[in-house]
């Protein structure tokens, strides 16, 4: 495990401040009841890009900040504390994929705009509810893309596309411009009232420059990689969760008693910690193993993964239980953190699924 | 027991009284009705249906005629019950003044019977309960609820939550508080027009959107000092006895413990996670836990087939059933995916966004009508004996 | 679900009363101490015996009670209460073989014997350490039977075994006296002091009047009635280390209170309360169908058993956990309920067999 | 850190220790000794090993010298060690020793140092711990071991419970009331020699048929009064150090959280349980069980490694820790099914027998040293801050 720098330390501290003070969970809400269907706040998201965080893992030649996976991480756990509706996962995600992808023209036009915030991502990598990466019937013929991706998050706010689709029998990657002719979004009003789109593409007309290198490979890596962004942002709603419930466990008072006095609670208080403790070793390191470069990141992403579906299952159902009856209320935050906790354990494999990647990875 | 009845059936009386109710239904139940979705607006139709019940007596069947009821025994509203539910009919009135009513019956004065009963018969009264209060959840007896004793009558100030059906309700049931020096026994039982100046009504929503609950607020709320249900400050005992009838209604009816939309959760897994060539489940770890989450569901039918009424069976079976639940429901939405978790729009079927909703607002069912936590402690204490924990000296 | 009537009621009670004031723990302590490798009691069985509930399941015309399967799980419950060391489960099981097996002439020369507790049986039906009944290589050529059945429970003792065994292909059941010649049994030293066996076969002389109708069907059958009595005896056992331990939670002091105050050790309680209550209704609904000759008896054996197995399974863990250090010394009983309870669990399938079980069963 | 202690290594003053130590220890070290079996019993090349060793000073190799340590730093420390790891070699003093010494010097008079250090550094005095009592587990101030002070010394009357090693030690430290009015405040730490008229030792036998454990009765036990570490009636404080250092010691060892004998078992299952024709265990339901228990697994050894010493590490590890280790004795015996339920014999295996045995026992790590519910209450309590009960007024 790497001990944080100063430097990390300060961002962790500035991004849990800004969270707190300029987007807390009311923000949130008010995007809700705007019924813009924005699924994202743009002010907030504009804050976000001034404070350079959209660049954290671009590289400086690019005009990114370049300052680490395990940096990002700490960031996403901050503003997932209070649900802040950022695209950031995404757009790292994409980043990473443009990256990796080993395409001179793609990154320049890409990435300076990822980095500064001034183009949103997304990966449309999925063509089922379930996540199921391999299942790829998105193909290219003589040039020209048909098919469907289903539950794209980020997908009616994005600018360009991480697209998986078969090229000659392979699985090959494309970064799409979403402005391209023949691309359909439709906007999707989900549980968690985030931005989620189903898009087609009707004979989108490919311009080969668009072909990120590596394949397959290249998505198992860029994939690993959103999972285990996906475990922070998870582990940043668990822990905010967790404290909020502990805090009502001591101010809200039954039968003459702080309810937080009955062992019973206490008990399953101190279990949540402990999942919550054991849980962040695992996304620590996992974000770790991204900057060290480490072969191993397929098993360590389910590990994350896996340890975080399952703590903020817990942590989600908890928080609601534990409030009683006014946590079943919409005027209260807990259902919030439900909703947007199911989203999350949904979307790049759940519980289940890493625990089946994680028996194959160790053969047996 | 089972013998006895089917032979009873067979007694000429019976079948008397069967074709006399059978011929009585097919002239005034309005067909339209034997839709369940009908029913849900009050249309005239439906006001219709319930003056004809309500002046028959059939709404109430084992009730005493002179209060509104049938006067029927327990074999004559077996048989009620068989020709309605032969015809797709209902009983107009809903379990909240069925329970109530008895509550009523048994420590209502003969002024209060006569006036309140008949009336809540033939629906023209209906009634909500305000027991718990923001502060007073499962600690009811917390409640604030001031009751000031004026000349005129008591005048009401405070707070009342989750109070179901409040908005289409007239009349109030209520917990408030005689006396602040004592808590059992400060409490009075008192019954509110909801038309009273200063009664507010607002519904709750929740966290799937719906809005089955109320708030009441009251202020300076005048009622007359004869509206008292028993004695003053014994309102407890009343409340007591009001609860432990919901609770046994709720707990003999299976719909207290819910119900999942859309095909069970085999046939749901088995249409959106696929099988493999031997017709098993491809995602074998969720394989397992619905095999395990199906055993369980038909060890909870079993228990509740089993079981003889009292308070241990009742806070099993609460827990058990709320248990069994919302663990179809958060394996339900595992199955479905994203699919799973739509909130409303063409994307998404009518059956996939109830499942969403339904596992939302079946968070609830470990929380309301005594929660997890108190059924457990039921459980421990009374059922089992553990002690009390002991002051520190 | 059927309601014990009066002689059932009287069963019941003075099955348990017996085992209770005559069988204690202490009774298969003794005989654990005793160190003549026997695993049963034979004096508890000769009681046992003179009351006829050998006989419960033989027919009144074989000098049987024919008291039903119901009332024979009533006295396994009571019996296992104390960890009676009786193989009255395994003659059952072997009188149910005999009985549906159709075969007049073992019906005369077993079952008299088994009723009155004068022969015992032992089903020799497993070749593996975890149960698997399907996979039978005993075979039987030119009228000899060779092959091997392990963890043959009571089968020192037994005088008659049930033996799955290969014959023109198809798997056929024979009730075999252990006279014969060329058996061989070799006693083990299991974790829970009873009766098991390895058994082998060499080249023993197969007298055709010894096999049973029915085959595979027969086999599935008989090993369901016994995974019924087995979910019964596992909760007689559950039900006793259950109330033996919330005895000590109201009488065990720590910190100036009977542990049994602390709320997290309540809720426990309550917890276990809950699943024998759940568990029972299955053991006693699986009794009531082969009493009635449900058709669905394999799926009410695989609810009863895992149902059983997780329960006894859990109960057994807080029994030790909740009497702390004196529950790990051997001077108690705790270890005795831990190891009766994990050779159950293993006998004719776990948790994990009986869930496979019920989704092959319901087609998923 | 890492970096400065590496290049420290290099440098000439270590390096010549290095010489020094390597040279020595190839003289003295017993090559039998390097079977960890051949250390089990106490035999001549064990004890001239230990004596060698206590001599030297390097049994308490930070100790100092005048007490019979080594002086040394913990660079000096760290080259002994890796050259002990090197020939397979050990350091023949327990963990019990060690932290007791600590205690011993940080509360023991000059006088109970001199005389005590070095015996304990030459192995001449070994010592076990009188904290439990029967009546006192978890509540460890509860106990009742009475020492009433007489002219010649401390009369003590009653019985221990849970001590380690007794059999093969001479000296025992134990917590007595020296005051029966108060709780904390009436507990003394004092120095027992075993052979003391009156001073009986039984073995304890536990459900895995080994017996680490005794129970000490002491029938009359006179001890000086020089024997009193610390001050009288102040002996829980003492007490309180040195489970602090034994907390400490035990959490920042990975030997405290146990190990199952036998390959893992991932390997256990496959051999046991069979693969399918794409390598995956035939047995769905375990498999998902093994892969979620190796997965927390995981997550227990990078909170080893990335948490800070401190009270919530210490609870978290050892629940977690025991919990991870029940888990897999539990999956062991399972995959193993039958054959992993002997007790003895030729049918079994010895890594069968000891998975079996292993299994039992480590039923026994939630509950010593802090039990799993006394973790989460310090969790619960001192880390999360939620508060104490109030007494009911």
């Amino acid at each position: 495990m790497i001990a944080l720098n100063e430097e990390q330390i300060m961002l962790r501290d500035s991004a849990y401040d800004w969270a707190q003070e300029c987007s807390p969970v009311n923000a949130f809400r008010k995007l809700r009841d705007s019924q813009t269907g924005l699924g994202y706040d743009p002010e907030a998201w504009h804050h976000i890009a001034e404070m350079g965080w959209p660049g954290i893992v671009v590289p400086e030649s690019q005009g990114g900040l370049e300052f680490g996976h395990r940096s990002l991480g700490l960031v996403l756990e901050a503003l997932a504390r209070t649900l802040t509706a950022s695209p950031l996962l995404s757009c790292a995600a994409v980043a990473n994929a443009i990256v990796l992808g080993d395409n001179q023209s793609m990154s320049e036009e890409w990435l300076p705009k990822l980095a500064l915030g001034e183009a949103i991502g997304a990966l449309a990598c999925d063509e089922t509810a379930r996540h199921n990466p391999e299942r790829v019937s998105c193909e290219i013929k003589d040039g020209y893309l048909s098919g469907k991706k289903l539950f794209v998050h980020e997908g009616n706010a994005a600018d360009v596309l991480i697209v998986t689709a078969k090229l000659n029998g392979n699985i090959e990657l494309f970064a799409i411009p979403t402005t391209t002719k023949g691309i359909k979004r439709t906007p999707l009003d989900m549980s968690d009232s985030r931005d989620t789109a189903h898009i087609e593409f009707d004979s989108v007309a490919i311009d080969p420059t668009w072909q990120l290198k590596g394949g397959k490979l290249l998505l198992t890596t860029v994939l690993n990689r959103a999972r285990i962004y996906a475990a922070a942002e998870m582990q940043g709603l668990a822990r905010q969760a967790f404290e909020t419930t502990v805090e009502y466990l001591k101010v809200r008072s039954q039968y003459g008693q702080l309810i937080g006095a009955f062992q019973a609670l206490q008990h399953r208080a101190a279990k949540m910690f402990t999942e919550l403790e054991l849980t962040q070793s695992c996304v620590d390191a996992a974000l770790d193993a991204i900057d060290e470069g480490d072969e191993n990141i397929s098993e360590m992403a389910s590990v994350a993964q896996m340890m975080a579906c399952e703590t903020t299952n817990l942590v989600t159902n908890e928080m609601i239980q534990m409030h009683g009856g006014v946590g079943m209320t919409d005027e209260h935050d807990a259902g919030f953190y439900l909703k947007r906790a199911r989203v999350l354990e949904a979307w790049l494999g759940n519980a289940a699924f890493h625990r089946e990647r994680f028996a194959v990875l160790n053969a047996f | 027991m089972e013998e006895l009845s089917s032979r009873t059936e067979q007694a000429p009386v019976a079948e008397d009284l069967r074709l006399a109710i059978r011929e009585w239904l097919s002239e005034n139940f309005p067909p339209a009705l034997a839709v369940p979705a009908a029913r849900e607006t009050e249309t005239e139709l439906v006001k219709q249906w319930r003056t004809a019940m309500g002046e028959k007596g059939w709404c109430m069947p084992t009730w005493p005629k002179q209060y509104g009821g049938g006067g029927f025994s327990k074999e004559e509203v077996r048989i009620l019950n068989q020709e309605l539910e032969r015809i797709g009919a209902y009983n107009p009135v809903g379990t909240r003044e069925t329970v109530f009513g008895e509550t009523l019956k048994h420590y209502g004065t003969e002024e209060q019977k006569s006036y309140h009963l008949p009336k809540m018969v033939r629906g023209e009264f209906s009634w909500c309960q305000g027991f718990s209060e923001p502060g007073a959840g499962s600690d009811l007896a917390g409640l604030q609820m001031k009751a000031e004793e004026t000349p005129e009558g008591y005048l009401l100030n405070g707070q009342k939550i989750w109070t179901s059906g409040a908005t289409e309700s007239n009349w109030c049931f209520c917990l408030v508080r005689t006396d602040t020096t004592r808590k059992h026994d400060g409490i009075s039982f008192i019954l509110v027009d909801m038309n009273t100046p200063g009664f507010e009504v607002r519904p709750i929503r929740l966290i799937d959107g719906s809005s089955p609950f109320c708030e009441l607020f009251l202020t300076d709320v005048l009622v007359p000092k004869e509206n008292i249900l028993g004695e003053v400050n014994k309102g407890w005992e009343v409340a007591k006895f009001q609860l432990q009838v919901e609770r046994t209604t709720v707990a003999t009816s299976k719909k207290g413990h819910g119900s999942i939309p859309g095909p069970g959760i085999k046939d749901l897994a088995c249409e959106h996670v696929g099988t493999d060539d031997a017709g098993r489940l491809v995602d074998a770890d969720l394989r397992s836990r619905i095999a395990s989450h199906l055993v369980k569901e038909k060890a909870f039918n079993l228990t509740f087939k089993r079981a003889a009424a009292g308070p241990a069976v009742a806070s099993v079976l609460k827990n058990a059933g709320s248990d069994i639940r919302q663990t179809r429901a958060e394996l339900s939405i595992e199955v479905l995916g994203h699919q799973g978790l739509g909130w409303s729009g063409d994307a998404f079927t009518e059956d996939e966004l109830a499942i969403n909703k339904s596992f939302l607002f079946g968070k609830s069912a470990s929380i309301a009508a005594g929660s997890f936590e108190i059924q457990y402690n039921i459980l421990s204490k009374r059922i089992l004996g553990l002690p009390e924990m002991k002051s520190k000296v």
